[in-house]
């Protein structure tokens, strides 16, 4: 018998603007030592899968329509709330997708990791706290008996991470439900958190419920994979099998649009060369296969990459250049008194940009890009150093000379649910920069133009009136992406801004910058901690690492040969999907 | 999941921010019922009052009288209509605090709002300026502004009276109002500011303000277009939580003489007269104490509502 | 910590002198002067007075003289309008508005915070709106008309409470419950945003999928954060509970400073009055510098000195 | 994904439970209280056990030094720790009782007065008390340095003023002399038949020369001998305890020459401001004796009350001071119509509520001086005056601004005025609220048409209250004057006569009455709620009770 089975499962969302049917019907089991992961895009039910097991959804508006959970022999959505929370925490454990904001920042580490113990076993708090830093150690966080008195916000992504999982594993449960639990951290640490849960499904038996947009880390974890698709399983295999030979058109389709070190393609194929969708009478979709799915990839495939080689620089004007750049932080000072700390954000850093060329800055987190990217911008303070823009140093400008610049250079943020103003419609934010700047004559020449670029980014002139909240993750970084061309700039820096993505989302992203370089000749500084896509979308790349660039050359010299020891971890730190 | 995609599939009509706003309102059936409720308060103050008997009309052999047909809630100590006294009070009461409380918020989110942007020492100047305000007596500021303030004014009405022809009994009570209102608005602010300083504090680090520097936006415009609309939420709230004060601030002014002039009445000043007849006429505290109590509890349902319908965020589902 | 400590107190200092600047020429812009009464007094006489008490310097000297006996002899001056030196009133007054703050202060965060929490836990149910409710009236309510009400319902009718006086322990209960209505309902309403804004936390589905029962959840993990925005108004409130307690103070006969403010203002006694709102000052500058440390101690993520 | 009300899903008994917790707690902590001072016997019964008077008192006195203070509320405690030459008749106004002084001697003329000190005086530590404490006193409160505000009180004796005002520093200049250790002669400027109700008056009272030397130099302000460790006194009580705001209390004197006699064993002064509040102490049995009763809770008191509610005659005078300096007043007529308009009874039936008496003249009715009569409501000649003073119906008359205060009921008082000289005269009078000090202010800057106003006499004389409207008088502020009246005043002072005296007063009010530069409203009345406990309570028109007559004995 498996350790879990799921039969039938409904789980619809019953709100004013109708009912929204987010688990429809779907079946699979998990069973004893075996890792199955859950694939699927933001939307797709994958997460509410998840909850609906423990019982954590809010009700209303969710609502268990129908179907069973049995677990272990026991009927779960049938369980009251008291045996329900005895399970939880116990018999099954879920791992969270962020750490941060998963924690609570009010509480030390070790209360929190211990505290599932002295919910659900009549031991000592002394005991509890043994056992805690027990697993804590076992997931490998250093030091465990130091730092568990620390709080989440003194520990890094991963580390946090390690303790979410050990919070999980601390009470020996039988089954794991891990929801995007590495999505936020870093390749590297990534590899480390995947192998742990190896560890654990190999040593201990236990079962795991692996949810992740990310095909690339369920090929290398999962034993099974099982593939969701606005609320429904489209496809359940081997991982062999889905990988090698999908024959679900949504499958194909997200296979096909992740880029790759390999990836030869100029624009990447998307899911929607792949599937297509209609609305059955009832509400409920009916999946298609493109019938000219294999033309389209053909075609795609012809118009193969040559801008991957940098022109010869020599030709190229360089556009941008940063001399022994610095940023350092410091805290503490107020009206009387003087600053105290100082991070060392950037610590002299040299680049330089061709005009029309791509130049990839990726590392891991608090490696100081982002920073680079700001301190670019002058959104930051420069401690020391230049950044020289069309023959002029930005860095000592005074702001009000700034100006023309802010028109020149533009910034597209990672977040594109934070960086659109909620309370402006979409008119509004994007007629506001040209007002600023003095573009167009009047509002209704304002208002083409936006019209305009709406159309350039793919998006329609019914979504003038909108407010940022009412689009998809998606639609709004096309919209920032309007935004920052509404100034008509020569230098854009792309700031993670494709990080927070689901694949196919990303790819339609990462295919209109595309577009838009060769349409517009923009310079772009593309900031990611994502290999595969800075690779995709950069001419020349630089490594950082603390600061400083760790190595510098062009994308292929990086991936082919990388120099220092750092840039090969973090290159085989990257999942591949390849078998 | 993502609702959005559904609305925007459906093409619901984009709108305004208020419009918006009060669309999300309507479905929020407590705060409907509250908005309606302050409606018919400021239609009787404003429109019913003026069918009732004359509020000042004393009638000494008549006093203390209960609801008959000419005086529908009875008569007071000095045999003039309850009701309509405090209708009347009512028109007073609510421009005092709609007016401080348009101050509070005008003054306190934009100074909290700067301190907060501006950060460092220009934060620490502002913040402890607010402490000293803080700190300053009222009463005496009311007592100084009485002298400086209300003969400025009596010039300044006495000049309107003689050039415009303005009536002149309007422009005294007017006058006579004006530094009640500077009284408020130089008081009323200070912790409705360390509220939005702390809302900016935080909404300062967001990205869209990130990218309106980005875009060259002036710090004038990031500051009114961009950071203080998101701080509207829960400046409504607080504000509501402070209309009470004001109105009853208005009374202990008026005692000083720094606002209504008698005979006119308000709410507050009821209330403070009626309370000496807590054991001999109660009904001269109690009715003045519950058109007050109800408005405010209407109007702090509609500021929860108010808060909610702003809050675009939150309006997804 | 000591750095930022020390950084406010000197700021603090500055408020204090601002402070007393602008206090100072408030009360020279008052109408009358210390030795204004029903009877006028003849000039001569009240040029004695002044000589008496220092008035009849320049207004420079006199601004300078204060300052100095502040900071040279720590002394507040002598009442004008009372025989008694300021520090002596001080002295006997600050205790009683310590205990009976302190008392309503309990009162708010021992009603407020359930009212709060339970709101926020049951939102949009019956609970939050009765709770929201009382919290309004708490604040439309004038004490001038609680503490009557009190008197007659309670003091008048049961033998327990005296109507007024400041002799037994007892004595306290009333006034307290006066004063203490309207932070009740502010620090209600805090409590209740607050919490309302941690509940939708994700660390609060994470408590909730470790099994924990609901009160453990809310205790534990959501109270903590939900009490930061009550803290910092409470620092501030408990200082203006302290001051603003006039009207409970004459209802119900309790010998605080809240009648030192208002008496003082009455009587134009101005080293009375520069005394109580320097203290009162002094008294805002700590309570915000405690409601900050508070604060950070509550809040692991905050740093104290960086805001 | 949010998940904004994750706790739809909690159990409701466990959050109740939580709920209880806290109210348990509030709910015990009353029960310890409750039993911590479970004494079922209320406060004024407990105190009329132990003989000790609870008096409300309205608020925290100045001071206990004589020569500093003024007022009231001060006077009720200072009478008690300090007697003067002669004390106050318990039961008779006008009369005295011998205090310090054994007897009084007075020439023919009441011009030089000899007091005979008794020799047994002491003062409460012990110490004899002798005329040279008196000669001291005198000259002390005469200081300029000291700049006791009531100091005019002592200028009825001959070179007094001098003295004060810094024209002489030779004391010996002043009409007072201690010719042996217990007999006081004063010499003053003219006849003064009513000096022993003067020395009534506390400025008149002795202050212990070697205790008020020792913490200090006879004119040095704030020095510390009033604290209650160091007050030494000669009344029949002596300080036991002073809390600011809170309470004073004194303590049976046992060096006091009749401490035999004095009934009580101590009285507490409770500060109370708070009318309301003092009347529902009272209702509750923690006074014996109120200050006053708000007017609201007269009528209520008295059905409520009726054995204890008082309501007794006081000397004062509730009037409006018109501005003659100010147009609309500069013609007598107008203020007569004015005046003519008020309906003073209307006023105390529904307005004062005090059982007031209308105010028909100035000085209020008391012994031998008849009260005069020539104010009247009388709106119908009110009318004619104003049209013969060229506004008939009140056309052409400048604004009038009524100047009041924020004090009791100042502003009903104003409205019905406000009504009433609409309705008899077609003037609209604005109103001025103002606060206390800022209203007295503008008063005596003259900066108004009509202000409320009253006067409580400091003694018993009608001089008390007609000789402040001289011209410059510190009190006078309408710009009235008239060489007549001061000429009859002159007059008044010059003889010794008392049926004279009276004659001529009462020419001059009616001259002034006549004149009208204010318009009387009402006599004062005392209200205030008594407990049957006390004995020997009677009413008197200064209000000047002698403490050491009253007795207290549980009622029934």
């Amino acid at each position: 018998m498996s350790l879990l089975d799921i039969k039938n499962l409904k789980t619809y969302f019953h709100t004013r603007a109708g009912t929204t049917r987010a688990v429809d019907d779907i079946s699979f089991s998990i069973n004893k030592g075996e890792i199955v992961g859950v694939v699927g895009e933001s939307g797709s039910g994958k997460s509410v899968t998840c909850h609906t097991l423990l019982g954590l959804l809010p009700q209303p508006p969710a609502q268990v329509e129908g179907g069973s959970v049995t677990f272990d022999g026991n009927e779960l959505l049938d369980l009251s709330p008291t045996l329900l929370r005895a399970i939880r925490g116990k018999r099954i454990s879920m791992i969270f997708q962020d750490p941060m904001s998963c924690l609570n920042p009010y509480l030390t580490i070790l209360d929190q990791v211990a505290e599932p113990i002295l919910t659900h076993e009549d031991v000592s708090k002394d005991e509890a706290e043994g056992r805690a830093i027990e697993m804590m150690k076992k997931v490998g966080i250093r030091d465990a008996e130091k730092r568990a008195h620390s709080y989440p916000h003194e520990f890094s992504g991963g580390m946090r991470q390690r303790a979410m999982i050990a919070m999980a594993l601390v009470t020996n449960p039988d089954l794991i439900l891990a929801d995007e639990p590495t999505t936020a951290l870093d390749v590297t640490v990534q590899a480390r958190i995947l192998r742990v849960l190896r560890d654990l499904r190999d040593d201990l038996g236990v079962g795991i419920l692996f949810v992740s947009h990310d095909l690339g880390v369920i090929s290398e974890v999962a034993d099974r994979v099982v593939v969701m698709y606005k609320g429904k399983v489209v496809e359940q295999g081997s991982v062999e099998s889905i990988f090698e030979n999908p024959s679900h058109p949504y499958v194909k389709g997200l296979l096909a649009c992740r880029p790759t070190f390999e990836t030869k393609f100029r624009i990447l194929p998307t899911v929607d060369d792949f599937l297509q969708t209609e609305e059955n009478p009832d509400g409920s979709l009916a999946l298609y296969e493109r019938p000219d799915a294999d033309v389209r990839l053909a075609e795609l495939r012809n118009q193969i990459d040559t801008g991957g080689e940098p022109q010869d620089s020599n030709q190229a004007e360089s556009i941008l250049e940063v001399k022994d750049l610095r940023v350092h932080f410091t805290s503490g000072g107020g009206l009387l008194s003087k600053p105290s700390d100082t991070v060392k954000a950037v610590d002299g850093v040299d680049l330089s940009i061709s005009k029309g060329q791509t130049l990839g800055l990726v590392g891991e987190s608090g490696c100081g890009k982002t920073t680079i990217g700001r301190a670019i911008l002058r959104l930051v303070k420069l401690t020391d150093g230049s950044v020289v823009y069309g023959g002029t140093n930005l860095g000592d400008l005074p702001l009000a000379e700034l100006l023309p610049y802010r028109k020149r250079m533009q910034i597209i943020f990672q977040d594109p649910y934070a960086s659109l103003n909620p309370r402006l419609t979409i008119e509004q934010a994007l007629i506001e920069p040209m007002k600023v700047h003095g573009l167009e004559a009047n509002r209704s020449a304002r208002r083409d133009k936006v019209v305009e670029l709406l159309e350039e980014v793919g998006l329609s002139v019914d979504h003038l009136l909108r407010y940022p909240h009412e689009f998809s993750g998606g639609q709004r970084q096309r919209l920032c992406v309007a935004r920052a061309l509404a100034v008509e700039p020569e230098f854009v820096v792309c700031d993670e801004c494709v990080s927070a993505m689901d694949v196919s989302v990303q790819a339609q992203v990462l295919n209109l910058l595309r577009e838009l370089q060769e349409k517009r000749n923009l310079t772009y500084l593309f900031i990611s901690h994502d290999l595969s896509v800075v690779k995709f979308m950069s001419n020349e790349i630089a490594v950082m690492k603390q600061g400083r660039i760790e190595e510098f050359g062009t994308a292929n010299d990086i991936y082919e040969n990388p120099q220092s020891d750092y840039t090969r971890e973090l290159l085989e730190a990257v999942p591949r999907a390849d078998f | 999941m993502n609702a959005a995609n559904n609305s925007l599939a459906h093409g619901k009509p984009g709108n305004s921010l208020w419009s918006d706003a009060y669309l999300r309102l309507r479905k929020n059936r407590l705060a409907l019922a509250s908005f309606w409720f302050v409606m018919l308060m400021l239609a009787l103050c404003f429109v019913a009052a003026w069918f009732c008997p004359n509020p000042d009309k004393i009638d000494l052999e008549n006093k203390f009288a209960g609801s008959s047909v000419s005086h529908l809630l009875g008569t007071d100590q000095l045999g003039r209509d309850i009701f309509a006294r405090t209708l009347f009070g009512g028109q007073i009461s609510l421009l005092v605090g709609f007016v401080a409380t348009t101050l509070a918020i005008g003054i306190g989110v934009v100074i909290g709002a700067a301190s907060g942007y501006a950060g460092g020492r220009t934060d620490a100047v502002l913040m402890r300026g607010v402490d000293t305000l803080f700190a300053i007596p009222f009463l005496v500021v009311v007592i100084v502004l009485q002298v400086v303030i209300a003969e400025w004014t009596k010039d300044a009405s006495g000049w309107v009276v003689d050039s415009w022809g303005w009536d002149k009994k309007l422009t005294s009570r007017i006058a006579n109002i004006i530094p009640l209102f500077i009284a408020l608005g130089l008081f009323g602010w200070l912790t409705l500011a360390r509220i939005v300083r702390a809302q900016v504090l935080s909404l300062k680090e967001q990205e869209f303000v990130e990218a309106a520097k980005a875009l060259g936006y002036s710090r004038f415009r990031i500051l009114f277009r961009h950071i203080i609309p998101n701080t509207l939420g829960p400046t409504v709230v607080y504000a509501t939580l402070t209309v009470p004060g004001f109105i009853m601030y208005e009374a202990t002014q008026s005692y000083l003489g720094l606002g209504v002039e008698a005979p006119n009445s308000s709410w507050g000043i009821l209330i403070r007269d009626g309370a000496n007849f807590l054991e001999t006429e109660p009904q001269l505290l109690i009715i003045p104490g519950l058109f007050f109590s109800l408005t405010l509890l209407a109007l702090n349902f509609l500021g929860d509502g108010l808060r909610d319908a702003l809050d675009v965020k939150a309006a997804k589902d | 910590m000591l750095r930022f400590i020390t950084n406010r107190l000197l700021q603090g200092i500055i408020v204090l002198i601002a402070l007393y600047t602008i206090t100072f020429f408030l009360i020279k812009a008052m109408p009358g002067d210390p030795f204004t009464g029903e009877k006028n007094i003849a000039e001569e006489t009240k040029q004695l007075m002044r000589e008496k008490y220092g008035l009849n310097e320049s207004v420079f000297h006199q601004y300078f003289l204060y300052l100095k006996n502040v900071f040279t002899e720590a002394s507040l001056g002598i009442s004008t309008s009372k025989a008694h030196s300021v520090n002596e009133m001080i002295g006997q007054s600050f205790p009683v508005s310590c205990i009976l703050g302190l008392t309503a202060l309990s009162f708010a965060i021992g009603l407020g915070v359930p009212i709060g929490v339970a709101s926020a836990v049951r939102k949009n149910s019956w609970v939050d709106y009765s709770g929201m409710a009382l919290a309004m009236i708490g604040i439309c309510v004038p004490a001038f008309t609680v503490g009557p009400l009190l008197q007659i319902m309670l003091s008048m009718k049961i033998p327990l409470f005296n109507v007024a006086g400041w002799e037994t322990p007892r004595d306290i209960i009333l006034p307290a419950i006066t004063l203490g209505l309207v932070t009740t309902a502010y620090i209600a309403r805090l409590t209740r945003s607050g919490m309302l804004e941690i509940l939708s936390q994700d660390y609060i589905r994470t408590a909730h999928a470790k099994g924990l029962p609901v009160s453990r959840v809310v205790c534990k993990h959501a109270l903590r954060g939900g009490l930061l925005p009550a803290v910092a108004y409470i620092g501030p409130a408990f200082a203006a509970l302290i001051s603003g307690s006039f009207i409970v103070e004459t209802i119900f006969q309790v010998p605080g400073m809240g009648q030192h403010f208002v008496n003082a203002t009455k009587a134009r006694d101005p080293f009375l009055l520069q005394g109580v709102v320097l203290f009162f000052g002094l008294l805002i500058v700590i309570m915000n510098l405690a409601a900050d440390i508070l604060t950070g101690f509550l809040n692991p993520r905050v740093r104290l000195g960086q805001e | 994904m949010s998940f904004p009300s994750i706790l739809t899903i909690a159990r409701i008994p466990k959050i109740r439970k939580k709920l209880l917790k806290p109210l348990q707690g509030v709910l015990a902590v009353i029960a310890c209280l409750s039993l911590w001072s479970c004494d079922s016997r209320s406060s004024v019964e407990v105190a009329t056990d132990k003989g000790i008077l609870i008096m409300g008192n309205s608020s925290e006195p100045k001071g206990l030094d004589p020569h500093v203070v003024s007022g009231v509320l001060e006077n009720n405690i200072i009478r008690s720790l300090f007697e003067g030459l002669v004390i106050e008749h318990h039961s008779k106004n006008g009369e005295y009782l011998p205090g310090v002084a054994e007897t009084v001697e007075r020439d023919e003329n009441s011009t030089v007065w000899t007091f005979h000190l008794r020799k047994e005086a002491r003062w409460s530590d012990g110490h004899p008390l002798t005329s040279e404490d008196f000669m001291f006193s005198f000259e002390r409160i005469l200081t300029p340095s000291l700049a006791s505000d009531y100091s005019f009180m002592l200028y009825y004796i001959k070179g007094a003023e001098d003295f004060h005002k810094g024209k002489t520093t030779d004391f010996s200049q002043v009409g007072v002399s201690a010719p042996d250790p217990h007999t006081l002669v004063v010499k003053l400027l003219g006849p003064l038949p009513f000096l022993p109700e003067i020395t009534k008056h506390y400025t008149w009272f002795p202050v212990p020369k070697h205790i008020v030397l020792k913490h200090g130099k006879i004119g040095e302000p704030f020095t510390d001998w009033t604290k209650p460790e160091n007050l030494v006194c000669n009344g029949s009580f002596k300080l036991k305890s002073w809390q600011i705001n809170d309470h004073i209390e004194v303590e049976r004197n046992p060096e006091y020459w009749d401490a035999r006699n004095v009934g009580i064993n101590g009285i507490r002064f409770l500060p109370i401001n708070n009318s309301y509040t003092e009347t529902r102490m009272f209702a509750s049995n923690q006074l014996h004796i109120t200050y006053r009763v708000p007017p609201e809770m007269i009528a209520y008191s008295g059905e409520h009350y009726p054995k204890n509610l008082r309501t007794e005659p006081w000397i004062g005078t509730y009037f409006i001071r018109c501005n003659v300096d100010a147009k609309a007043f500069t013609d007598k007529r107008v203020r007569k119509a004015f005046s003519m308009t008020i309906d003073q009874k209307s006023i105390i039936d529904n307005v004062t509520l005090g059982k007031q008496l209308p105010a028909t003249g100035l000085v209020p009715a008391f012994g031998d001086y008849p009260a005069s009569t020539p104010v009247s409501f009388d709106p119908e000649t009110a009318k004619k005056l104003l049209a013969e003073a060229g506004y008939p119906n009140g056309e052409g008359l400048p604004d009038i601004e009524f100047l009041t205060t924020d004090q009791d009921s100042a502003k009903a008082l104003a409205e019905a005025l406000q009504a009433m000289w609409l309705e008899h005269l077609g003037v609209t009078v604005k109103i001025r609220q103002l606060e206390w000090t800022t209203y007295l202010d503008t008063m005596f800057k003259q900066e108004y048409d009509l202000a409320a106003g009253g006067w409580i006499g400091d003694y018993l004389d009608p001089l008390t209250f007609l000789d402040m409207w001289i011209e410059g008088g510190g009190n006078n502020r309408t710009g009235w004057s008239n060489e007549q009246f001061e000429a009859l005043l002159d007059k008044v002072q010059q003889t010794g006569d008392q049926a004279t005296r009276y004659r001529l007063l009462k020419e001059a009010e009616d001259l002034f009455l006549e004149e009208r530069p204010v318009l009387p409203i009402y006599w004062y009345t005392r209200n205030y709620l008594i407990s049957e406990d006390v004995r020997g309570w009677n009413p008197l028109i200064l209000d000047n009770h002698p403490y050491k007559f009253l007795k207290l004995k549980a009622a029934n």
